[in-house]
């Protein structure tokens, strides 16, 4: 199922979208473009290469309320607080971050017990994919073909969105995406011509060129564990790292979450946040004992989970390779050379 | 104006002397990043390892915040202007001993923030280019900057009371509490930070608005006459919050009201841990 | 769907203080609904989260068996020289008819089936003896207690008055079907037991590997002596087993924050083989 | 209704605590909008508990310490003065009305000088109307 409409008409498609319930899309403000809650139609832009922030904040907010409370003499009752009530569509997500979902399900939806919060906004959102068009040149901080991951892949996305000359293509993956598009009745049908297009921008897209070493996901996760001993190694690697979260909490696949009760006079929320690995006080345990104290323990941590850890209980690598964490680490540590570096070691 | 490349190679050869003659037990200097544009700190242990060492414009860290974690050791700092007077401000501290320490000066103007791909000067956070204590240095001193460093605050200061909480409210809702502002700054050597304190909590431990403004608030105050204006909070910042603002602005008043700058003078003491019977009252109103 | 993440309400109905210093307590409570009590399933070697709203929740170790019945158990030490315990000073300042809340069982309980049928030595250290105690009282229960060969105990303090459980002790120590050794590491007047660290203590009684399995608990320096005296008489690591601790919050394997190797604590844990242990990095 | 500001007072407790004890047994009248929490010194103060206040819903705090160079630990208020003077300019700079926060000398003896502030403080918030910018919304 392929639609499409002018690109001068976005705005119209944003209505429409808009109308159906709660839409998060890339919007463009002073310091780069990132994804929000979008509140006016006029809000929204597909002009940018790389959001600054993962769009996981649609499904794992930064800071999310579990539970309600009010302190009382007796028994203090707690309420649990339900995921979001409508439909939501998230619109404009890069293949990248799309792959990110599904790496991510297997941890939240994973080893037994299902995250009731990931799982209800899950269940009730809309991906629309957003391929990257020809003339998008990678910045040089990602390295996504490393993950085998096509500038245009569609998998994962419900509704997959190119740009084409003046157009916007529209295809229907999943039932989902389909019936989204049955809906939008302004959209026009693609031609035969915008289908072969759509074919040769998704094998091309394999091929776009970013930072590339030839993985292979169980070879590094057996070589980082054997690297993972060499302290040296991850001394000098670790050696400027400033143990701040910036990393984590750009990254499209890092899902570690703190849990506090955050109370004002009688009223609380047990509210969940993200936390990183990278911070001292992580793994702190309230005898004093801190299994991770150094810098380089906790950076070496970060990138065997995503590199090792990861693989080895799921069987695939928790990196997409988008180059946030590289772009924004404050001191220059990047995790695609990083690894690379011991993998070759 | 010595050019980098020149201040490279100074650098490489006095590191070499040095750890070759074991003066000092390593270098925190510049390495090379994963591209031109992206250097890393990096840390020189033998005269080998001096070769790696790189300088460029970009080269903006403040090797302070790493020295000030080996307060024992015989080290030698690159230090720029600010960093300078961050060595100075944590030697006034107690925090480092001048005797351990063979700061390599490095007169620097035009250095470029990767990320922004802004000019440091005074506008900004470059007001000082030549480092105020130094033991050798690696380029020809330049002139200082003509401009107030205080100048930048004129925007902010012209506007109401509302239009300031606005513009802060706005950036403090920003604020992802990655922690980088922090932990890039070497003035925040605090363990435990108290953010990371659970009695008493001081703010949410959530990211809410509400704690994200206590924990800007009370860093500021922490840093109150005693940041450097070296910028790296601002520079470290995923979101691109201008700390630098409000600590300009509090440096600003400590000059006003103490006259008195962070990190000027080995023999002064910090101004919130010293007083004058003559500061009077009139710096309360 | 139940939400993992919603503690069941509990009545304190019991509190043992333990230990002379008053710092390590055991609680004993009854689900306030008859269906939580029912879903509430568990097995030695398991734990749960202990919820006080407005304080937090914390992980601790389920130290009454599931023989048990009509309650469950926790005993917890007021933790906090470095981090205070919020959690565990807010539980210490319980009466008894209080509710907090819990959540599990979680984690994975000691091996039963693999330990059947062989003789078991259970070593435990202070306070880290909780689910020892909830295996042992699992163990010599009527119908269960022949499904298991000879069973031995080694059980160590610093002093006399900080051993927990002491009035169990006393019942097992009169039981012929088991074999129950109480160390202390000084003794004082009215001390009438063995005296000498748990490593040392091992080495004297020295179980035989024959068709056994050590479960050993206690803190570290308590462990890094005492598996080497296991290792002379030859217990293979597969044969021994302990239970880790890491800093959690979830429980459930999802906030990564127990995340050793491939494995997370809460999750694929606590109890591991020391073979299994060999197998993650040294991160814990 | 008229707006009845809430404010803090801390005060040092061998000054101000003290002359607002006297101000109470010699029955002068101030505005009941003031709490005073008392601390050992006016160095005491961490400037946190100021912005704490301003969230918890303090319309107005005002500060007591002993007189410059009277300080029963000797110089503890100086440095007081410094800390708090920050204080001030930091709650100016972030735009919140400097007309909430206040610092006075005020000695054990001067009963009548702690009313007097307390009344004008007190007017001055009221004018000035509910904090809301640092107070933690609850919706």
């Amino acid at each position: 199922m392929l639609r499409k409409i002018e690109q001068g008409r976005f705005g119209e498609l944003i209505e429409a979208l808009l109308a159906r319930g709660p839409l998060y899309a890339p919007v463009r403000d002073d310091r780069g473009v990132n994804f929000q809650l979008i509140r006016k139609a006029s809000e929204p832009t597909l002009d940018f290469y790389n959001t600054l922030q993962s769009p996981k904040l649609a499904w794992f907010p930064q800071s999310e309320d579990l539970i309600r409370y009010r302190l009382a003499k007796g028994e203090t009752k707690g309420e649990a607080i339900s995921g979001p009530v409508a439909p939501t569509v998230v619109l404009g997500m890069r293949p990248w971050d799309v792959k990110s979902l599904a790496i991510m399900d297997l941890l939240f939806l994973g080893g037994g017990k299902e995250d009731p919060y990931w799982l209800e906004k899950r269940r009730l959102t809309t991906v629309i994919g957003y391929g990257l068009a020809s003339e998008e040149e990678p910045d040089g901080a990602d390295f996504f073909r490393t993950l085998n991951i096509g500038a245009a892949d569609s998998d994962g996305s419900d509704v997959f969105l190119l740009k084409k000359d003046g157009d916007l293509l529209l295809e229907g993956i999943t039932e989902r995406g389909k019936g989204l598009l049955g809906e939008l009745t302004f959209l026009k049908e693609g031609t035969e011509e915008d289908e072969r297009y759509l074919v040769a921008a998704k094998a091309g897209g394999k091929d776009r060129k970013t930072r590339f070493f030839d993985l292979d996901a169980n070879a590094a996760a057996d070589k980082l564990k054997a690297v993972f001993a060499d302290n040296t190694f991850w001394e000098k690697e670790a050696e400027g790292c400033i143990s701040c979260g910036t990393c984590t909490f750009v990254c499209p696949t890092c899902h570690c979450f703190d849990i506090a009760d955050e109370t004002l006079f009688r009223d609380g929320v047990r509210r969940r946040f993200w936390d990183a690995c990278m911070f001292t006080d992580f793994t702190l345990e309230a005898s004093g004992h801190n299994p991770r104290p150094r810098t380089f323990q906790r950076l070496r941590q970060k990138i065997c989970h995503k590199y090792s850890f990861y693989i080895e209980k799921f069987g695939v690598v928790s990196c997409v390779g988008c180059g946030r964490c590289t772009r924004l680490c404050p001191v220059n540590i990047d995790i695609f050379s990083l690894v690379a570096r011991a993998v070759n070691l | 104006m010595t050019a980098f490349k020149d201040i490279e190679e100074r650098l490489k050869e006095k590191a070499k002397d040095l750890l070759e003659k074991g003066e000092v037990e390593c270098v925190f200097a510049y390495g090379r990043g994963y591209d031109e544009r992206h250097p890393r700190p990096y840390v020189a242990k033998t005269k080998e390892d001096a070769e790696n060492l790189v300088f460029n414009e970009y080269c903006t860290f403040n090797l302070a915040r790493y020295a000030v974690k080996e307060p024992r050791k015989k080290i030698a700092v690159a230090a720029k202007g600010a960093d300078s007077r961050a060595l100075v401000q944590l030697i006034q501290e107690g925090k480092l001993k001048r005797e351990n320490l063979v700061i390599l000066g490095i007169p620097a103007a035009g250095m470029v923030d990767a990320k922004s791909g802004l000019t440091l000067d005074e506008k900004t956070t470059g007001a000082f280019a030549n480092p105020v204590v130094y033991d050798v240095l690696l380029g020809d001193k330049l002139p200082e900057a003509k401009n107030s460093p205080y100048e930048v605050l004129g925007e902010l200061e012209g506007l109401s009371g509302d239009g300031r909480w606005e513009f802060w409210r706005k950036e403090f809702a920003r604020c992802l509490r990655c922690f980088a502002c922090r932990k890039a700054c070497p003035m925040c050597y605090c363990d435990p930070c108290f953010m990371d304190q659970s009695r008493p909590r001081w703010a949410d431990k959530s990211p809410t608005l509400d704690g994200n403004t206590m924990y800007h608030l009370t860093r500021f105050y922490h840093l109150a006459g005693r940041c450097v204006d070296c910028g790296e909070c601002t520079r470290a910042c995923p979101v691109d919050i201008p700390l630098y603002l409000f600590h300009k602005r509090l440096a600003k008043d400590c000059e006003e009201m103490f006259n008195q700058a962070a990190g000027m003078k080995l023999e002064d003491k910090p101004v919130l841990v010293d007083f004058r019977v003559e500061d009077g009252d009139e710096i309360l109103l | 769907m139940q939400n993992p993440y919603l503690p069941m309400p509990v009545r304190v109905i019991k509190v043992t203080t333990e230990v002379d210093t008053g710092e390590i307590k055991t609680f004993r409570l009854a689900f306030v609904n008859k269906e939580d009590e029912e879903r509430f399933d568990y097995l030695p070697g398991q734990f749960a989260e202990l919820s006080i709203y407005g304080k937090g929740e914390s992980p601790i170790g389920i130290a009454s068996s599931p023989t048990q019945k009509g309650y469950i158990e926790f005993t917890v030490q007021r933790a906090g020289t470095v981090v205070p315990g919020q959690v565990t000073s807010a539980l210490h300042d319980l009466e008894e008819g209080a509710i907090i809340g819990i959540r599990g069982p979680l984690g994975h309980p000691w091996p039963l089936e693999f330990l059947e049928g062989k003789n078991i030595v259970v070593v435990g250290g202070g306070f880290a003896f909780t689910t020892l105690r909830s295996l042992v009282n699992y163990m010599i229960y009527e119908e269960n207690r022949r499904r298991f060969g000879k069973i031995s105990i080694i059980y160590g303090a610093r002093l006399p008055g900080l051993l927990c459980y002491k009035d169990e002790l006393a019942l097992w120590g009169k039981r012929d079907d088991l074999d129950l050794c109480v160390t202390v590491d000084k003794g004082n007047e009215a001390w009438e037991g063995r005296e000498g660290f748990v490593p040392a203590i091992c080495k004297d009684v020295a179980p035989c590997a024959e068709n056994a399995v050590a479960v050993i608990c206690g803190p570290p320096i308590m462990i890094k002596y005492t598996l080497p005296v296991f290792f002379n008489l030859n217990f293979s690591k597969e044969n021994i087993l302990t239970s880790l601790e890491m800093r959690m919050k979830c429980g459930i394997g999802k906030c990564g924050r127990c995340n050793v190797g491939s494995k997370y604590i809460c999750n694929d844990g606590p109890v591991f083989s020391l073979a299994e242990l060999d197998a993650l990095p040294r991160d814990f | 209704m008229d707006f009845e500001p809430k404010i803090l007072g801390i005060a040092c407790n061998w000054c101000t605590y003290t002359g607002a004890d006297l101000a109470g047994t010699t029955r002068l009248k101030y505005p009941q909008n003031i709490r005073v929490v008392r601390v050992m010194c006016s160095s005491r103060i961490n400037p946190s508990f100021i912005f704490r206040a301003f969230q918890l819903g303090a319309d107005g705090v005002l500060v007591g310490g002993c007189h410059p160079g009277d300080c029963h630990y000797g110089t503890g208020n100086m440095y007081a003065r410094r800390r708090l003077a920050i204080t001030k300019k930091m709650l100016e700079f972030a735009g919140i009305e400097p007309g909430r926060f206040r610092v006075e000398w005020i000695s054990a003896s001067e009963g009548n000088r702690f009313a007097e502030v307390v009344g004008e403080f007190t007017g001055q918030v009221k004018g000035l109307g509910p904090q809301t910018k640092l107070k933690i919304k609850t919706d």
